[in-house]
């Protein structure tokens, strides 16, 4: 008899049922697949993407190289040579080298510089076929990192 | 509500109130946001010990009668300091007795640049007492190369924190059954976190070897 | 006729359904396991070497990636453990956006272990599912902090930056939205005859074992204790919220499943208590620009999504960095429930039993 | 194949420009960079970002890569994703061993990159160190876009390949 029971409950299918019924509905809902290289999402103001410098409205550099993002970078991937010139008070950074093959994105950087030099900008395709494409230097650091686009 | 909370202060309040006794603070102060901050600079400044007065404490104490070398709290935990002697299994036998049913962690310390420190390593025993709730840490000190026995028969779960202890830190277990690496490779030599290893000693050699022998498999 | 006898096999550390680079070494009769060894250290980092040489914001940094599905939980852990040594009061727009951000991620981690917990058992769509979910609360921690999953959120003496403009707009919209899918996966799940085979009676563990091998977290509350940290010693503003903890009396993986859906329930209840209570006023206490810590040592516990997360410092009182910096990671010592656990059962029951301890390798292997 | 031409009117010049490379070429590399399919190898932090790649949200399905092999054996592509330990090493070249020709490796994130925030005694590195990298992505993690970018990037690099450079490395003549 008991087997009986278990038998005829076997077939008592409502919880598969109410499954199904849930992956059904969702043939009806909105997609929220983001079609990448077509649709893009937009990152927020706060994004921490490439480390970038920043120019005043006089076109010079705003870092008075105080090595503040130096010291708190705990991968140790920015170098900055100062250096002195005319017409300025503050040291200008000779150069200003970012590896971004070890940097971790943390924004400790920005954090701590207290004149706005610097700023993660909201680069995120990033990725090269070398190590070596990771290096930047000050030239390189105010543009935008060159990529490929993708129309499909 | 912040009113109601200090009427009926939680274990949590508590702790809050003694790390900040050093300080008089106005009750209506207290509500205000950013109203106080760390101790001003430069000498360094030593959190305070004070005695334990709390019941359960003195009671603790008194059951485990010689064995307790120092006990104090501070930052509003309540410590103790054994000796690693013949005693050393009792004392944790009666600690569980007491209530301390669950060892949280086991901590190894290197005090090799640390000012007042009576012995080379450390070990800290964190305990919590799911019945009391109530916390408690037990330390031990251990001069170079000195054994220590093993709480695992008490409470298993020393397991796996002795052996990162002795991973890492080199401090060896008596009394269980096999001691041996559990997060480095085991053909490593040197235990990485004694104060005078550097950070990244023995990487390089290590690293090398690896890749002389990946290259002859080729 | 057939001789029997006991094999050997090992599984991962490359397995699609260890978490991570967890290793096992089973001891078999037959298919019933006998005996179990799990060999960690393949994600060994030397955190806690790393931290003595930072300090201590660069510190925080370290514990993002301890339990990386959990940055948020561990960046809070060990914020705290710092404003304990250092006595510092945290304003309470600061302390109530924590709890809010902390249950946020507390409800991602669940959701991760529901999405990859059920494809290891062979549910495809409640992964799919869950992600999606899951990404809504990514778009606000990278709203806030700029980082999707490592988040180095918090800062000594309350928060990083305000709150931005729209946050709350957000989580409202979350709020509304998550019950219902709670409910899909209820649907998917809970009364499922293979998930109830697959779940129920397995992985069977004892309060008093439990707490003699020092599990804890959703594990401990599965087996019926009633262990929250939130609750026994709350921390932040914990205290104010109105909710209960989750515990099921069944021991077992079902149990377990059971208190982790509770738990995101009771998360989205203090989610919703903390964005209309949220205070006015200050989001960060004035502290000085560098960190120094009176010399002494603390430990502090949180409860992280995975269990009791510990922070143990020690602080020489001279140095801008931790002297030593222990982490008691949950996974660590849940990790070793994982035998008891798996003795009699078979291996592909394994399987299931990672999967409800919840292990995160980055936390056991540090 | 003889030297000088293989019929009438076809010589050497026109096989290797028209015929090998062009046509057949491109028929294979169309149909492997449509294929890739990626080696579950999740080691840290960055395999939950390959996972959500992977999920609803991003979905690598559309590259024809979203198939997740279990085994290194089905697989083309092996995505380091996290911190290789010294530990791991070891595992990590016997799995890109057990892969079949042709395979490639993305390193993503900083850790396989470099080391990363992980300049301590038990950390690799750099995942170059013991097996061929062909894109790397830096970021910690980086976003699921970034590891789509950094695949089509791979994608391109396969279009580019040429099977006479492969064969004529290993010693036979087309």
């Amino acid at each position: 008899m008991k087997g009986l029971v278990n038998f005829i409950k076997t077939f008592n299918y409502k919880d598969l049922i109410k499954g199904a019924a849930v992956t059904f509905k969702h043939q009806f809902k909105k997609t929220v697949t983001v079609q990448y290289p077509k649709e893009r999402l937009e990152p927020f103001p706060r994004f921490r993407g490439r480390l970038t410098l920043l120019k005043d409205e006089q076109g010079e550099d705003k870092c008075v190289c105080c090595m503040a993002c130096v010291r708190i970078c705990p991968t140790q991937v920015i170098e900055i040579k100062p250096g002195k010139k005319e017409g300025r008070k503050t040291r200008y950074p000779v150069e200003y080298n970012f590896n971004m093959d070890r940097c971790i994105f943390c924004g400790l950087c920005v954090e701590s510089c207290n004149f706005d030099a610097i700023e993660l900008n909201n680069e995120y395709e990033l990725a090269m076929y070398s190590r070596k494409d990771f290096f930047f230097d000050k030239e390189k650091m105010y543009v935008p990192t060159p990529k490929v686009e993708y129309k499909k | 509500m912040s009113e109601e909370l200090k009427k009926n202060p939680s274990p949590e309040e508590n702790k809050k109130e003694e790390v900040k006794k050093e300080a008089p603070k106005p009750e209506a102060k207290k509500a205000a946001p950013a109203a106080k901050k760390v101790p001003p600079k430069p000498q360094i400044v030593v959190a305070p010990k004070e005695e334990p007065n709390e019941d359960w404490q003195k009671k603790l104490i008194g059951e485990l009668g010689d064995s307790v070398k120092e006990a104090y709290v501070s930052v509003g935990e309540f410590n103790i300091v054994v000796e690693n002697n013949e005693n050393y299994i009792d004392t944790f036998k009666k600690i569980k007795d007491f209530g301390f049913d669950y060892l949280a962690d086991i901590s190894s310390v290197d005090y090799l640049k640390y000012e007042g420190a009576p012995k080379r390593f450390g070990l800290s025993y964190h305990f919590y007492s799911v019945k009391m709730n109530k916390r408690m840490r037990v330390k031990v000190f251990l001069d170079d190369g000195e054994k220590v026995p093993s709480v695992m028969d008490i409470w298993k779960t020393a397991d796996f924190h002795e052996r990162e202890a002795y991973d890492l830190m080199g401090i060896v277990f008596t009394g269980r059954d096999s001691l041996e690496r559990i997060l480095l490779p085991h053909d490593w030599v040197g235990h990485p976190l004694r104060k005078d290893a550097d950070k990244i000693e023995g990487r390089e050699e290590y690293t090398a070897r690896l890749v002389r022998k990946l290259r002859e498999e080729d | 006729m057939f001789k029997r006898e006991i094999v050997e096999l090992n599984m991962g550390p490359q397995h699609p359904s260890t978490h991570g680079v967890l290793r096992l070494k089973l001891k078999l009769d037959g298919e019933t396991i006998v005996d179990l060894e799990p060999e960690i250290g393949y994600l060994h980092r030397g955190v806690e070497k790393l931290a003595e040489n930072f300090n201590y914001l660069q510190a925080l940094t370290l514990t993002d990636r301890l339990d990386y599905i959990a940055a948020v939980s561990n960046n809070l852990g060990y914020i705290e453990t710092l404003e304990k040594l250092g006595g510092v009061e945290v304003p309470k727009k600061a302390q109530y956006f924590r709890v809010l951000l902390t249950e946020l991620n507390r409800i991602a981690s669940h959701l991760l272990w529901l999405a990859t917990h059920a494809l290891d058992i062979g549910a495809m769509t409640v992964f799919l599912y869950a992600f999606r979910e899951r990404e809504m609360i990514l778009d606000m921690f990278e709203m806030y902090t700029g980082g999707r999953l490592l988040t180095t959120t918090f800062r000594y003496g309350g928060l990083k930056e305000d709150i931005p403009e729209g946050f709350d707009k957000k989580v409202k919209e979350f709020i509304k939205i998550f019950p219902s899918r709670m409910e899909d996966y209820e649907d998917l799940l809970t009364e499922n005859r293979i998930w109830k085979k697959r779940t129920i009676n397995v992985g069977v563990i004892s309060a008093e074992d439990a707490i003699n091998l020092g599990l804890s977290g959703p594990i401990l509350r599965g087996s019926g204790v009633p262990y929250d940290i939130r609750k026994v010693e709350p921390y932040e503003a914990y205290g104010e919220f109105d909710w209960e903890v989750a515990v099921e009396e069944g021991c077992d993986t079902y149990a377990r499943y059971k208190v982790r859906l509770k738990e995101m329930r009771e998360s989205l209840k203090i989610v919703e208590q903390a964005l209309e209570g949220m205070p006015e006023g200050d989001f960060r206490a004035k502290v000085p620009k560098t960190l120094k810590l009176p010399k002494g040592e603390v430990y502090h516990s949180i409860e992280a999504p995975k269990g009791e997360l510990g922070y143990y410092l020690i602080s020489d009182g001279k140095g801008t960095g931790p002297y030593r910096l222990k982490v008691r990671g949950p996974s660590f010592v849940n990790l070793q429930g994982l035998k008891p656990m798996c003795k009699g059962h078979m291996v592909a029951d394994v399987v299931a039993i990672i999967g409800t301890l919840d292990v995160v390798l980055g936390e056991i292997d540090r | 194949m003889e030297e000088g031409g293989v019929g009438v009117g076809i010589t050497q010049e026109l096989v290797d420009k028209f015929l090998i490379t062009t046509r057949l070429e491109w028929v294979f590399n169309w149909a492997r960079k449509s294929s890739v399919w990626p080696m579950t190898f999740g080691l840290a932090c960055c395999a939950i970002e390959m996972m959500a790649t992977g999920a609803s949200r991003f979905d690598m399905d559309r590259f024809g890569a979203g198939i997740f092999r279990a085994t290194p054996r089905q697989s083309d592509l092996m995505i380091v994703a996290g911190t290789v330990t010294l530990k791991m090493a070891p595992v990590v070249r016997k799995v890109y061993d057990q892969m079949p020709e042709p395979k490639w490796v993305i390193s993503m994130g900083a850790c396989a990159n470099s080391g990363g925030l992980f300049d301590s005694y038990s950390t690799l590195q750099g995942v170059d160190k013991i097996v061929p990298v062909d894109v790397y992505i830096p970021g910690c993690p980086p976003r699921p876009e970034s590891l789509l970018y950094g695949f089509m990037r791979l994608q391109d690099k396969i279009m580019k390949s040429s099977l006479r450079d492969k064969y004529l490395k290993e010693g036979i003549n087309v």
